[in-house]
C-alpha cells in the first residue's frame, strides 16, 4: 500500500474544498446579483456545465488549456515559471474544476432561500453589502451551503477523470487514491483496491459526518 | 514519496548543474554518484512488472538513480506527452501511438525498440462452460467484449484479428467496447459477457478468467508489439538510454515473460 | 426641511400615489389595512424603488426619477422597524442590537448595553430570535435601530405585540427619544390613542394616496372626510344631502338634521361621535336633531359602556354613555339629541 | 455520427432524473424526519457515499451486486427474467447510483430551511404529513429541490465511468453520449468530439436555462 | 366540559407551569411580553410538548404525560392562529384559506367564498402572502382556520394588525360566532377591551404561571393582585403595608389611606384607577384619602384627557378627568380625594 496516495489525496481535497467552497460562494452570489433573468439563467447554465461533461472529457480540455503549449500553460510557464499539468497543482485544478458546480448549485439555491426581508432591514441598518452577504446572508443559508461543501468535497475526494488526464499517473506526485484506486484494480490486485476504497470511503464518510454534526449542531442554536 | 521528480525543460533558466553533469556521465559513461530521477511513462499492463521487480532491480544496479512511472492508457499517455509530459521514456502498448510520437519528433525514432510482443487471447468466465473451445468460437458467444478499437490498443488488434478471419460483422453486433482493459475482463469475469479478447498478460492478471485460445497464427499480419523509446526532450537521455538497455538485458526479459509477454525477437 | 415624499408605484393592480411632507417632529400614518402605508415607508427607506417622483429629507435627495438619484438604503440613514421585525435568524439579541453599528467600540457596547435595560431585554442577551416571544422580538428590533442614531424613524406598528402596560411605558420612552429628535418620524399604527398621543401630524391614507394631512389635534377635532372620521374614531357616519344653508339630510339615517356650520353643495357624509348625543328628558320641541332609541342593546367595555340603537332606516347608531350618565341604563331615555354644532361635515 | 447515442442518452437522463428526483427527495425526507442526531448523520454519509467513490469504482460494486452471477443479479434473471449486466436498464441504474447524493443533499438542505412554523400550522389544520410534504414543505423548499434536479439531472446526463462498467458500451443500445465523446476523444477524432461535446452540453445547457427559468418564475409569483 | 390544561415544560430556564380550565366559551389570557401565552397555546395544539402533566377537552384526552398519550395535532381540532400567522408562502389566498379542508366539494368552495368575503379579502384571492399587507396576511389567516370549523380556537392576538375600524367589524363577526361555538377558545390579547369585549372569562399570567382567573368583568372590577389590576389598566399601583383594619400605609406614595374593605395582613399593594380621583372644592377636613396635585402635567389623549401629578413621595399619579370635568382644566383643584371603596387591596 502507497501512504503517499493518501497524503496527497487529503492535501488535493482539502485544497480544493477551499478554493472551491470560496469560489462556489462568490459566483452563486455574482449569479443571484444579476437582475437579468436571461444572463443569469445562461452563466447559471456556463457554470453548472463542468458537472455534464465526463470528467476524462473535461481533462482533455484542461489539458488543452493548460498544457506547457497552449496559451494559459504557456502563460504560467512564463510569468510564474509554474508548470501546472502534471504537477500536483493539477490534481487540485482538476478537482476544483468538477467540484465547483455542486458547490456554486448549493450555495447559490440556498442563497435563494433567505428571506429578503432580512436583507433589506440589514441594508436599511447600514451594513454594507459585503457584510450583508459575510454576516447574514451565507450564516442563514447555511444548511444549503455546508451541504454543497460536502458535496464538492466528496466529489473531489473521488475524482478521477479529469486528474488522471491533466495531473497523470505518477506515484508520489499526482497518483490520489482514486488513481490508486484504479491502478490497483486494473492490475487485478483486488485486495490493495478494496484497502484503498476502504480508506477513501473513511476519509469521506468521518467529513461528511463531522460537517453534519456541526452543521446540525450550528442550526439547533437558533 | 514526497522527492521531488519534476524535472525543468532545457530552456529552463534556472537549471541546476544538470547539464554539466550530463557531459561528465557521458564521457563516463558510468552515471556518477549524482542522484538522477527519470519518469518512465507506460501502457497500464506494464504497471506491475515494472513496480515490482523491474524498477526495484534497476535501482539497485545503480543507486543513484530513481524511476517514476506513471501508467495509463497508451493514448492517453501519447496525449500527455504530446501536452507536455516530462517523461524520459515512453513505452507503448501498440506500435501505432509510438509511431505517432515518432512522426510528430517527440520521440527519438533510432531509439524505439520493439521490446515485446503480447498475444491476444479469447477468455471466458472461469466457471463458464460453454462449449467454446477455439478463438473462432467467439461467433458462438451471445455478448462479447472487446476493447474499443477506437480507444484501446487490444480492442485494435481484436478487431484486425477477427476482420481477417471474417468474423468482424458478427461480433460487433453483439459486442461491448470497452474503454479500458479492466471493463473488458471484470466484463467477462462478472458473467455479463460471455466470452471477450484481451492480452494474455491482461487475461493473467486475475483468476477469475480463463483463457479458451491464442489468436491464430497469421489473424495478425502483424505480431501486437510493445515498443520502448527515448523522449525528444528529455534532459537525462543517457540515464534513460541506461533504463531502455537494462530492459532489453536478459534479467529484465525474465521477468517480462514471468508476466506473460513473449519476447519479440 | 424634513421630509418630503411625492411617489408613484404601481405593483400589480395597486397604486402606490403619496405626496407628503413630514416636518421635524413625528408624523402618524392612520389607514385602511392594505392602503399601502407599509409600501410607503419601504420606499422612503430605498426598499423599493418607486416608478416615478421623488423623496427630499432635509437638503439631501433619497430619490428623484427625473435626475435618475436613487440613494442605497444604506445611505438614508433611516431606521426602519419592519412590521415583521425582521430580525436576523442567525445572530444573538445582544448582536442583532450591535448589528447596525459596524464596530464593537466600548462607546458601542455601553449604547447596546443601555439599549438592552431601556426596553427590558436583560438576560435574553445571548438569545436568538426563534426563542423570543412575539413582543420580545419587537422590542429587539426597536433597540436594534434606536442604537444607530438613524436621521428618519419609520414605525409600522411598533408596539402592537406590547402588552397595554409596557406599551405605555416604551411609548414614553418614544416620547422622549421624539423630544431631542432632529429628523422626521414616521408612524404607522392602527391605535388611534396612539397617534393622537405621539405624533404632531397626522396623515390619513385611502386606496394609496393620501386623502388627509394636518395638525393631529385638529385632524381629531374637526375630520374633513369620511376616512379621518372614520380611522379617528367617529362611529356614526350617514351620507347626506343638503337640503339648506344649515340643514341636511342624512339618507343611511332617514334623518333630517340642523347644522351650525353652513353645508357646502358637495356634502357626502355627516358624522356624530358616539359621545356626542345627549339623552332628551323634557320637552322633545324645543330641541334639534332628535333621535329616537329603537332596539337598545348595550355593549360593555371595562371602563364605558355603548348602547347600539337603531335609526329609523334600521341603521346601528353607537351612543357611548358617560361615566356621568352612568345608571342611565335602568331609566333609559327614549329620545337622544345631538348639538348642532357636534355634527360633522365630511367629503 | 451516432444518433442512436443522442437517443440512449435522453431516454436514459430522462427516465433517470425522474427516478433520482423521488427517490432522493424521499431520502431526504426521510432523513429530516430522524430524530436521533447520531443515526441521521450516519444515515447522511451513507447516503452521500456514491458520490465519492470514482464512478469506475462504483460501477464495479455495481457489476458485483448486479452481475449475472450474483446474488441480485440472479434474482432478477429468476424472478423477472431480466439480464440488468448490459442492457439499457443498467445506463439508467448507474446514472440513478451517481446522481443520486446529488439530489439528496440538494432536498435536505433545501427542507430544512423551510421555516417549522409553516409546518406546524399546516399540522393544526389537520393536513396529513404526507400532504404536508408534498403540498407545503416540497414548494417552500422549490429553489433547493430545482437545484438538485439540475444538479443530478447534469451529472446523470454525464455519467460514464459507472455506466461503462456495468451498461458495457454497445452501440445503438448501451452506448450514451458521454461513452461517444469518449470514445472519439481517446482516438483523437477531435471532430466527431467536438460534435458529441456540443450535443451534450447543448441538451444539458437548454434543461438547465429552462429548468432555471420555470423555477425563477414559479419563485417570482411569491 | 371545556379545556382543562395542566402543564409543566421547562425550555433552557423558562419555565412553563400553567394549570387553568378554559370552559365552553371564550376565554381570555392577558399577560405581560414574554410570560407564555403563546408557549401555552402552542402546548394545547400539540406543536410542543409539555414534559409532564395533561391535557383535556370534552371527553378527549389530547395529552397526558403519565399515560402516554400525546394525540397529533391533526386530531386535535384545533384552529390555532399565529401570532406572526404562518401562512403557506406557496400557495395563493384562496388556497391557503383552502388548505384545511383537504378536498375541494362545492360546499366547501362556497365556504371558503363566504369566509373571503366575510373577511374582506374579495380580489385579493389569487395573491401570494408575500403580495399581501401586515392586516390582510392576519384576516387570511382568520379565515384559513375558521373554514375548518375548529373545536377548539386559539387566538393569539387575532386583531393586533387591524386597523380600528375593521377590528371592530371583526371583533363584532367573532363574537357572532362564539355565540354559536360549542367549544371552547381562547384568545390572546393585549388589549383589554378587546379582553373584555369578547371574553367570558379571563387568565391572567405572570412568568409562565397563571396568578389568576375568573370571570372577565369581575376581574376587571376586583382584580385581587398586582398584574391583574396592571393588566386590566389600573395606572396608580402603591407597595402598601395594614396600618390597621381598615387603614394602610401606600409607601410608594408616602400617604395613609383608609378602605372600606377590612385589610387583610398580608396586604402587599393598593391599586387606585384614574378615574377615581374626584377633585376636591369643599372642604379639606372631611374627606378620606385626599392627594394634593404637585407638578401637574397634562397628557391628551383623542377623547380623554390625564393629569399625571407628583404624589408626596415623587411617584407619579395618573387622573383621568372625565368628559363631565371638562374645563376643570383652567380651574385646576388642589386636592383630589378618592372614595375609600375604590381602593383595591391586591396581592
Ligand atoms: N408584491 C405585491 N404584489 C401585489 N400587490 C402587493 C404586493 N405587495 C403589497 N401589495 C398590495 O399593496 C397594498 C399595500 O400594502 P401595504 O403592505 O403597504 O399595506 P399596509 O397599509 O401596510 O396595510 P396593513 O395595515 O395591513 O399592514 C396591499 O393591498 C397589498 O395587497
Ligand atoms: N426556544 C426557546 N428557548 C428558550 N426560551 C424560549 C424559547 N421560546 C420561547 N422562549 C421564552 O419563553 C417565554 C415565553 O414565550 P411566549 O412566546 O410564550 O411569550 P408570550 O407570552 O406569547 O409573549 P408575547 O406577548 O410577547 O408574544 C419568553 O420569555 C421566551 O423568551
Ligand atoms: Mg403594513
Ligand atoms: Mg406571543
Amino acid at each position: 500500500m502507497d501512504i503517499s496516495a493518501i497524503l496527497i489525496s487529503m492535501k488535493t481535497a482539502t485544497l480544493s474544498i477551499l478554493i472551491t467552497f470560496f469560489l462556489g460562494i462568490l459566483a452563486a452570489k455574482l449569479v443571484i446579483t444579476i437582475k437579468r433573468e436571461g444572463i443569469k439563467s445562461i452563466l447559471d447554465g456556463l457554470l453548472t456545465m463542468p458537472l455534464v461533461l465526463p470528467p476524462t472529457v473535461a481533462g482533455f480540455f484542461l489539458l488543452y488549456l493548460f498544457g506547457v503549449k497552449r496559451p494559459i500553460g504557456q502563460f504560467f510557464v512564463d510569468f510564474f515559471s509554474i508548470k501546472i499539468a502534471f504537477s500536483w497543482g493539477a490534481t487540485v485544478l482538476a478537482a476544483v474544476v468538477i467540484s465547483f458546480p455542486l458547490m456554486y448549485r448549493s450555495a447559490r439555491a440556498a442563497f435563494e432561500q433567505v428571506d429578503e426581508n432580512i436583507l433589506a432591514a440589514a441594508r436599511t441598518l447600514g451594513i454594507s453589502e459585503w457584510n450583508i452577504f459575510w454576516k447574514i446572508q451565507l450564516p442563514n443559508a447555511l444548511p444549503g451551503v455546508v451541504s454543497g461543501g460536502i458535496l464538492a468535497f466528496s466529489r473531489g475526494l473521488g475524482e478521477f477523470g479529469a486528474t488522471a488526464m491533466i495531473a497523470g499517473n505518477m506515484a508520489g506526485k499526482t497518483r490520489t487514491l482514486p488513481l490508486a484506486v484504479y491502478s490497483a484494480v486494473a492490475s487485478g490486485d483486488m485486495e490493495t483496491a478494496y484497502t484503498y476504497v476502504w480508506i477513501i470511503v473513511g476519509i469521506s464518510f468521518t467529513v461528511v459526518v463531522l460537517m453534519n454534526y456541526f452543521g446540525a449542531k450550528e442550526r439547533k442554536k437558533r | 514519496g514526497s522527492k521531488t521528480t519534476q524535472t525543468k525543460e532545457n530552456n529552463d533558466a534556472n537549471v541546476t548543474p544538470l547539464p554539466k553533469d550530463q557531459t561528465e556521465t557521458e564521457a563516463t559513461a558510468t552515471p556518477s554518484a549524482e542522484e538522477v530521477t527519470i519518469l518512465v511513462a507506460a501502457a497500464s499492463s506494464l504497471e506491475y512488472s515494472y513496480t515490482q521487480e523491474l524498477i526495484p532491480m534497476f535501482q539497485e544496479k545503480y543507486p543513484n538513480i530513481t524511476v517514476d512511472g506513471t501508467y495509463d492508457s497508451s493514448g492517453k499517455l501519447q496525449t500527455q506527452i504530446e501536452e507536455g509530459l516530462d517523461a524520459d521514456v515512453f513505452m507503448s502498448a501498440a506500435k501505432a501511438q509510438m509511431t505517432a510520437l515518432t512522426d510528430e519528433r517527440l520521440i527519438d525514432s533510432d531509439s524505439v525498440v520493439d521490446l515485446l510482443e503480447n498475444k491476444i487471447v479469447l477468455i471466458t468466465g472461469k466457471d463458464n462452460n460453454d462449449s467454446l473451445a477455439a478463438f473462432e468460437d467467439i461467433a458462438k458467444a451471445q455478448t462479447v467484449a472487446i476493447g474499443d478499437p477506437e480507444s484501446v490498443p487490444a480492442g485494435q488488434y481484436a478487431k484486425e484479428a477477427l476482420t481477417s478471419l471474417g468474423l468482424w460483422d458478427t461480433v460487433e453486433a453483439k459486442a461491448s467496447l470497452g474503454t479500458n482493459v479492466t471493463e473488458v475482463l471484470n466484463w467477462v469475469s462478472a458473467g455479463s459477457a460471455d466470452a471477450g479478447v484481451v492480452y494474455a498478460t491482461d487475461a493473467a492478471t486475475t483468476q477469475d478468467v480463463k483463457v479458451i485460445a491464442e489468436a491464430p497464427e497469421g489473424a495478425l499480419a502483424q505480431p501486437v508489439l510493445y515498443p520502448i523509446g527515448i523522449v525528444t526532450n528529455s534532459t537525462k537521455k543517457d540515464t534513460a538510454k541506461l533504463f531502455t538497455e537494462f530492459l532489453q538485458s536478459d534479467e529484465a526479459l525474465a521477468i517480462f515473460e514471468k508476466y506473460g509477454f513473449t519476447i519479440n525477437k | 426641511m424634513g421630509l418630503t415624499v411625492d411617489i408613484k408605484k404601481q405593483i400589480k393592480d395597486f397604486n402606490l400615489d403619496v405626496f407628503f411632507d413630514a416636518p421635524i417632529g413625528c408624523t402618524g400614518i392612520l389607514g385602511a389595512s392594505g392602503c399601502g402605508k407599509s409600501m410607503t415607508l419601504k420606499a422612503i427607506a430605498g426598499i423599493i424603488t418607486p416608478d416615478s417622483g421623488r423623496i427630499l429629507h432635509n437638503e439631501a435627495v433619497l430619490f428623484d426619477h427625473t435626475k435618475k438619484i436613487i440613494q442605497k438604503p444604506q445611505n438614508r440613514k433611516v431606521g426602519f422597524l419592519f412590521q415583521n421585525y425582521a430580525l436576523f435568524p442567525n445572530m444573538t439579541v445582544e448582536d442583532n442590537i450591535y448589528s447596525g453599528l459596524l464596530k464593537k467600540t466600548p462607546e458601542h457596547t455601553k449604547q447596546v448595553k443601555d439599549a438592552i435595560e431601556r426596553f427590558h431585554l436583560q438576560g435574553l442577551e445571548k438569545r436568538y430570535p426563534k426563542m423570543l416571544s412575539g413582543g420580545q422580538q419587537q422590542r429587539v428590533a426597536l433597540a436594534r435601530i434606536l442604537v444607530c442614531n438613524p436621521q428618519i424613524l419609520l414605525l409600522d406598528e411598533p408596539f402592537s405585540a406590547l402588552d397595554a402596560y409596557l406599551k405605555e411605558e416604551l411609548q414614553l420612552e418614544l416620547r422622549e427619544l421624539l423630544k431631542g429628535f432632529k429628523g422626521s418620524a414616521i408612524l404607522v399604527t392602527h391605535d388611534r390613542d396612539e397617534a393622537y398621543k405621539l405624533c404632531d401630524n397626522l396623515m390619513i391614507m385611502e386606496h394609496g394616496t393620501v386623502i388627509a394631512q394636518g395638525n393631529t389635534k385638529e385632524m381629531f377635532a374637526f375630520p374633513t372626510n369620511y376616512q379621518t372620521a372614520r380611522l379617528t374614531g367617529c362611529k356614526n357616519i350617514s351620507k347626506a344631502v343638503k337640503l339648506g344653508e344649515h340643514r341636511v339630510k342624512a339618507t343611511d339615517w332617514d334623518m333630517e338634521l340642523t347644522i351650525s356650520m353652513s353645508v357646502p353643495d358637495d356634502i357626502q357624509y355627516v358624522g356624530i361621535r358616539a359621545h356626542n348625543f345627549n339623552p332628551v328628558f323634557g320637552k322633545l320641541e324645543e330641541l334639534p336633531n332628535v333621535f329616537e332609541i329603537v332596539h337598545p342593546e348595550t355593549v360593555y367595555g371595562p371602563f364605558e359602556e355603548n348602547l347600539i340603537f337603531d335609526a329609523r332606516s334600521g341603521a346601528h347608531i353607537w351612543w357611548k354613555i358617560g361615566r356621568d350618565q352612568k345608571g342611565i341604563q335602568s331609566d333609559l331615555p327614549k329620545y337622544l339629541s345631538v348639538d348642532p354644532k357636534n355634527i360633522m361635515i365630511l367629503n
